[in-house]
């Protein structure tokens, strides 16, 4: 039996989780990786014939998006009820599988040649010290750059957000396409700081450059990886195991035993990696209403507001 | 055969025809109405408010405005350089070793994998750049319309090189002789009479950067910044980050009005006068007496700045893949080669077969249009033509999309199939051998395949007996081009590549975005490699079937 | 074995300086199988167009061609089992000689053996034995023409068209090859056109000469008929040169005869059958230089004074000045010993009369 | 004004075939200014190659060129002030004819009215008047190759080279062309060489003639010097025919003269000065065709039957069996009323000894 999939994760995560599944399972899967954006595009077009069986991680949006073409596929996991409600669909599309938090990643150089602290505050990064040295992801491709926007809407509320945001736009020396896109420059010194998913942050960190990890005190939002079965499935009953699977202990354990830098949100998984320590963070919550439909008006408020 | 008996006369060729329109009507003109309908028909009903909503948006028609612009330039940029590099491979006295590696180089910006060529340039040219730091240039801002232009100049003059340099060669120098011996200077008959004779050559590679440029929006995402937004950027982002496909479909068919418009201009400027320089009495051997002291030293201190510059990019590139950490550790490794060749070698594998299968097709394809097209008078040629260059002047993401809304449900079911990515990578990048043969045989006297045809040759025999080994230069440059896209290109490729198929240059990116640099690099180290080995195989394979012409002039 | 080929009334039409312009004006020729045709005519006046017709690389804008009867307008090229000499030689420059020459060989699927025999034979035929390698543009311009016509040569086709196949070529050699195709043409029984320059050439191969001017066939027929007897001005002095003497017809005499009055001279002169004359209309003797023999004295049909002599190698050429002012050509053989007349010396001309025609002033 | 040329001993080395050879060996030449040399030769002696030296197409592999004196065999083309009309004709494919032809004029920078009024009368006297917006590929091929000549005259050079410059041209036009060109050349004292397989052409346009073969030179003279004296049999055969008749010199009678046994027969022949000759050897006297008159009876220096007679238009083309049975061909030009000697009758030669030569056997 085989099980085909398209990934959101990175490559080095999907391989290792898919490896596991087969082995706990006996299912093969054959996987592709994408941008959140390209899985989406692709399911979409691909949704007369769909090509895959079940689509892994991407933020949770995407599968909300999704559901307005129908590509996803209604299924109650087993397990569903040691995931909360919070981080599940109400419709049953998706279930979450982890929590990742935004983050400011800063070169620790800059710091120390501009005598400047780690950005504590969203504040911070006004400071004219950062002028033409930050480097974000753009609204229109990333779900970080989204996440920045819920965030800000979770501080500020929606005006005071994209008044913040015109504020920064004169630090930003570059909108990258991937969220992760700013992170080796500011590891090189091309940029100074930006504003990550913490995954990507960590990962740029764990190589050994010079940056460093903070959070602002007003607070950050998190975006829910997320999994699915694609509606119409070829392999119904191994896309059903996977999502079963995953939304089982069982992964959530399996992230933190493979130090994979997703926030477990199953219950009942002991988180031991101090870098995912929440606890002193202060995380908000965005209303559903925010995500989903909002966010189009968002974007392109950012993009007619902010960017121009 | 000018006139328009072809038919009548020669029924051989009607079922070439039917099989070219097939194909094209196929690979090109069936998924483009298909996502033409998806774009515009909306509940049944022909409806443009996709178009105009995007329209009514000023950053979108600013960014129409900026793609034009950017084309437009990038054309001119890129065509300049490539004549440039071509007139230094023929019409310049140099040892042959330097005139190899002078071609070699101008092959490099061509294999540049996405984003890594870019990285390179942000590390030279980009915040705290090496080489902004050398020059102790301050403040110069790459991320806009100077880096893309350059960027893409860049890549793309490799283009012009293979197009200009395969006709350039095949004018006869004696013609450079008469003209020097009416008293012009070497450098007034160069711009009287080499470059003119060139002019198909420029047109079409005119065309070719322009439809290039047009469609390319990998280098402005990386590079284009917010300033400066172009179209194909707007409607990938439109697609993969509004989740709009329909709005990214609509703003890319925008493309199609300058692409089409530069291709009449195109036609119209080279139909008008005769470059036939390969005629069935030849003028005496003769060595070609270059371009003048001055022009020598331009075209060579152009030639070097560009290739130091290439070289430093690639160097970067080369020390990435032998450096712990980029830029925080920087002692040597082979990890990410054993990384490469742990991970990557079934992608390289997949990759090299992917490539080995399109290449040929390509070239047959390329040449049998080009030959029909110019040489035969069968209806609808100039459509043909156009509807040849269509994929083309479309940015990828598009033709992607496009290729599995067409042939993800019946009558026709490729994806995941081998066959989507060959027919994707055969009907986009052939315009490049398309272009060149059209350039390439507007300079062949028409008599030599009337001799042919006299001595009892088919028409099919004449091609392959005479047509086609006139041509090889620029075939090979076609193939060359669609080889090497085979094994890099990626917009189109993203959206058809399946479970069973990986593909290099999705791996460069993979460890692009995971941010594994020093992987990357040495995916990219490898890629290179393959494609030089590769390349010269197929020089040499051609060479062996017996194809040795390399034109009357110059010395390439 | 032999064919034969009908050009049945053919145009071509091109467009030229953007006007419609027939290069070749209702051209129709009967070649019997095995004949040799030259055309003849001043550049420019449509013998390629023609020829480029009769292989197939034009159609015409009007007019049929057959070939043994059956129509090839619309046959391709190479279905009509043509070889084409052409006039830029069209070498494939790609090939070595030898390749060129085995070309057609090849085409036909001959085996190897037996095309290597034959490119060579063909080669050592036009003196460029052991050139097999080499390619086009190492050969001389006219070593080139020589390969163009082995070239076709070697094909032996049923029907040969040669545009000016020895132009570039000096006169021994000329006369080399001359003698081996015409040889290969009677020998295969191939029926040939042969476009040239050379009137020598014309005369001597020809079993039919057709001369055109301006697209249109002025005159076909023998050489001795085109040379003795040509219907127009233009055929008289395009062949050779000719003194067009101008007088009066005073008389016929039946179909072919008259009395044709020049100054104060008579004298009898052939007429051409078919045109109309009256007597009392202005008409041309056509004399030519080399038909005319000079004597002191003033005893011949015509006589004047020497304007001019001109030694020339092997004859003297003399300008005479008839008793009515008219200015005629002759040319005599000069060998030592022979008579020189001196500038100012009264002569008498003398030639044969059924050898010259007169012309309706008209038909010029 | 006129500048004078000196080909210094010029050599050129092809690989021909893998191995080296010179397609042109030690020519030496100098051309006085204003002068008109034709090169004659067969096909592929190296003629062409010669000229492209002389042009600076080609460096010399050694020896030098000077023009007036000065070297300018490293000098570029386009400083040489020369004109040179290809055999290939070269015509630039992308420009219409009026620009072909005033490419040189606007390479000079003149002015665009000057310029249209020369193309206009360049145009006019080749005969393509009106002709200014075609392009090269919509001309018949005489047409191209007078558009090459135009372009080429039209710049008044001070050293013109052409190379077969009317071989695509009719009979007529070649004539009108020879004429135009020689008034050019001599009205401006242009120095000029030039190329051409037409041996009358060669004779009557040249001031001297340079006849080569196979790369090297084999004469060079005056047109009657060569026509009348040739140095080898080559050149007497090359130039017109000749018949060669072999004997032994029994005497000699000075520098010049002596007498020469053929046969039965002795008579006395002229020698050339500077060769070497003793009593003994084997000579050949060469006989033009034309140059000898028939008589009946065995009176002449020569004497013998009657082979075959052939009519050809305006001569009489004999070949004669002599007493020792060597054959002789004679022409005698024909006119109505000239003798005319049938098969098998026995005729004596006379000639004038003073225009023939006798040669001694090597110098073939
Ligand atoms: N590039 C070359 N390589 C080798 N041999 C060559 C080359 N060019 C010319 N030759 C040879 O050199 C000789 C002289 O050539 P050239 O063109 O000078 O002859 P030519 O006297 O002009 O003859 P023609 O009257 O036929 O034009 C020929 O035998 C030719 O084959
Ligand atoms: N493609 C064309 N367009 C316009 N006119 C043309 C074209 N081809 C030929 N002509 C004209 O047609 C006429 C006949 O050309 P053709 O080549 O038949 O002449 P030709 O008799 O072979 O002359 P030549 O002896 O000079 O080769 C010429 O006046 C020429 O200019
Ligand atoms: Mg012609
Ligand atoms: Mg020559």
């Amino acid at each position: 039996a085989t099980l085909n999939a398209y990934t959101v994760m990175p490559e080095k995560y999907a391989s290792k989780v898919f490896e596991q599944f087969t082995k706990d399972t006996g299912i093969k899967v054959n996987f592709i990786r994408f941008s959140s954006g390209e899985a989406l595009a692709r399911l979409v077009a691909e949704r007369n014939n769909p090509q895959v069986d079940i689509l892994l991680g991407g933020p949770a949006d995407i599968y909300t998006a999704g559901q307005k073409d129908n590509v996803f596929a209604v299924y109650v996991p087993k397990d569903q009820k040691l995931t909360p409600a919070e981080y599940r669909d109400p419709g049953n599309h998706w279930t979450g599988i982890g929590l990742i938090p935004l983050c400011f990643l800063t070169n620790t150089d800059f710091l120390k040649k501009n005598s400047l602290k780690a950005p504590e505050s969203w504040q911070d990064l006004l400071n004219p010290a950062y002028k033409n040295g930050l480097q974000m992801a753009d609204a229109r491709t990333s779900g970080t750059a989204t996440e920045r926007i819920y965030s800000l809407i979770g501080v500020y509320g929606v005006d005071g957000a994209f008044d913040y945001q015109k504020k920064l736009h004169k630090n930003v020396q570059l909108y990258t396409k991937s969220g992760a896109g700013g992170a080796m420059p500011i590891a090189q010194g091309q940029a100074s700081s930006g504003i990550f998913y913490l995954v990507d942050a960590l990962d740029i960190q764990q190589q050994g450059y010079p940056v460093i990890i903070t959070y602002p005190k007003e607070g950050v939002t998190f975006g829910i990886e997320a999994t699915g079965m694609i509606a119409g499935a070829k392999n119904q009953e191994e896309a059903k195991k996977f999502i079963d699977w995953a939304t089982s202990p069982k992964l959530g354990q399996f992230f933190v035993d493979q130090k994979i830098n997703y926030i477990p949100v199953v219950k009942g998984v002991k988180i031991t990696s101090p870098a995912l320590d929440m606890s002193k963070v202060k995380l908000l919550k965005v209303g559903a209403e925010h995500k989903g439909d909002k966010r189009k008006a968002y974007v392109e408020r950012w993009i007619n507001e902010v960017i121009r | 055969m000018t006139s328009s008996s072809s038919m009548r006369r020669d029924p051989a060729l009607i079922p070439v025809v039917v099989t070219l329109w097939l194909a094209l009507g196929l690979f090109i003109v069936y998924p483009f109405i298909k996502l033409l309908m998806t774009t515009f028909i909306v509940d049944g009903r022909l409806s443009l408010d996709n178009l105009m909503l995007v329209f009514s948006n000023s950053y979108d028609r600013l960014a129409l405005i900026n793609s034009i612009w950017l084309a437009v330039t990038v054309a001119a940029m890129g065509t300049f350089l490539g004549f440039v590099f071509a007139l230094a491979v023929t019409r310049i006295h140099l040892p042959a070793p330097l005139r190899w590696f002078i071609a070699a180089v101008t092959i490099l910006p061509l294999i540049s994998p996405p984003f890594t060529s870019s990285i390179a340039l942000t590390l030279s040219l980009g915040p705290n750049g090496i080489i902004l730091k050398f020059f102790g240039i301050p403040d110069f801002n790459i991320y806009g319309f100077w880096g893309t232009w350059i960027s893409e100049s860049l890549t793309y003059f490799p283009v012009a090189f293979l197009t200009i340099t395969s006709v350039l060669a095949c004018i006869d120098p004696n013609l450079e002789d008469a003209g020097l011996s009416l008293g012009g200077s070497p450098f007034r008959v160069f711009r009287t009479v080499t470059l003119p004779l060139t002019m198909p050559a420029i047109a079409n590679s005119i065309l070719l950067l322009f439809a290039c440029s047009l469609a390319d929006f990998a280098t402005p995402l990386v590079l284009a910044g917010h300033q400066f937004p172009v179209l194909p950027t707007q409607a990938y982002l439109q697609i993969t980050g509004m989740y709009d496909l329909k709005g990214g479909a609509a703003l890319s068919f925008a493309l199609l009005v300058p692409a089409l418009l530069v291709f009449v201009l195109q036609r119209f400027w080279v139909s008008r006068k005769s470059y036939v320089t390969v005629g069935g009495k030849s003028g005496a051997q003769t060595t070609v007496k270059g371009i003048g002291m001055a022009g020598t030293a331009v075209v060579m201190a152009i030639c070097a700045a560009v290739i130091a510059f290439i070289l430093f990019l690639y160097a970067l590139i080369v020390m990435g893949a032998f450096t712990k950490a980029w830029g925080l550790d920087n002692s040597f490794t082979w990890e990410s080669f054993a990384y490469v060749f742990d991970h990557g070698r079934k992608a390289m594998i997949d990759t090299l077969i992917i490539a080995c299968i399109s290449t040929p097709i390509g070239g047959l394809l390329a040449v049998t249009i080009a030959y029909v097209t110019q040489r035969k008078s069968f209806p609808a040629n100039g459509l043909m033509e156009f509807v040849s260059l269509l994929n083309f002047a479309l940015p990828g993401t598009v033709v992607g999309i496009a290729y599995i809304i067409a042939f993800n449900s019946s009558p026709i079911v490729l994806t995941g199939t081998m066959s989507i990515i060959v027919a994707a990578y055969v009907f986009r990048y052939d315009s490049a051998g398309i272009r060149s043969v059209i350039a390439s045989l507007h300079q062949i006297d028409p008599s030599l395949e009337e001799a042919s045809l006299s001595l009892g040759a088919s028409s099919i025999g004449t091609f392959k007996n005479v047509t086609l080994p006139l041509v090889i230069p620029a075939l090979l440059a076609g193939m060359k081009y669609l080889f090497i896209h085979s094994m890099t290109a990626i917009s189109a490729t993203i959206f058809l590549v399946s479970v069973s198929w990986s593909l290099l240059t999705a791996r460069i990116l993979e460890c692009m975005t995971e941010l594994q640099f020093g992987n990357a690099c040495a995916f990219s180290v490898v890629l290179i490699l393959l494609v030089f080995i590769f390349n010269g195989m197929l020089t040499l394979l051609v060479r062996a079937a017996g194809y040795n012409y390399r034109g009357q002039g110059g010395n390439l | 074995m032999a064919v034969d080929l009908h050009l049945k009334d053919i145009t071509k039409t091109f467009i030229k300086d953007g006007v419609k312009f027939d290069a070749v004006k209702r051209v129709d020729l009967e070649v019997k199988g095995g004949e040799l045709v030259t055309f003849l005519g001043p550049s420019g006046c449509g013998k390629t167009t023609t020829l480029r017709m009769v292989a197939g690389f034009e159609t015409p804008s009007s007019g049929r061609i057959l070939i043994d009867g059956e129509d090839v307008t619309d046959v391709m090229v190479n279905k009509r089992e043509i070889g084409f000499v052409f006039q830029n030689y069209a070498l494939f420059p790609h090939m070595t000689i030898g390749d060129n020459v085995g070309y057609g060989l090849r085409m036909r699927s001959e085996n190897s053996a037996d095309i290597a025999r034959k490119v060579g034979e063909a080669l050592e035929m036009v003196g460029l034995k052991g050139a097999e390698r080499r390619y086009p543009n190492q050969l001389s311009g006219g070593e080139q023409q020589r390969v163009a016509l082995a070239r076709v040569l070697v094909m032996r086709p049923k029907v040969l068209l040669m545009d000016e196949p020895l132009s570039n070529l000096d006169a021994k050699l000329r006369l080399h090859m001359r003698t081996e195709i015409r040889n290969i043409q009677k020998q295969l029984d191939i029926t040939c056109l042969y476009v040239t320059h050379d009137q020598k050439e014309a005369l001597t191969m020809a079993d039919r000469i057709m001369v055109m001017n301006r697209g249109k066939v002025e005159q076909i027929g023998s050489p001795f008929d085109i040379y003795t007897h040509p219907r127009t001005l233009f055929v008289a002095d395009f062949i050779g040169q000719a003194n067009a003497i101008a007088g009066t017809l005073s008389a016929r005499e039946g179909a072919e005869r008259g009395v044709m009055k020049i100054g104060e001279r008579s004298l009898t002169v052939k007429l051409i059958s078919d045109a109309a004359y009256a007597a009392g209309d202005e008409i041309s003797l056509i004399l030519r230089p080399e038909a005319v023999t000079l004597r002191e004295g003033m005893e011949g049909l015509l006589a004047g004074t020497v304007a001019s002599a001109v030694f020339s190698g092997d004859r003297m050429e003399y300008m005479i000045t008839l008793e009515n002012g008219a200015q005629v050509s002759v040319m005599e053989n000069y060998f030592p010993g022979a008579a020189r007349y001196d500038n100012g010396t009264a002569v008498s001309l003398s030639f044969n009369s059924e050898l010259t025609v007169a012309l309706p002033c008209a038909a010029g």
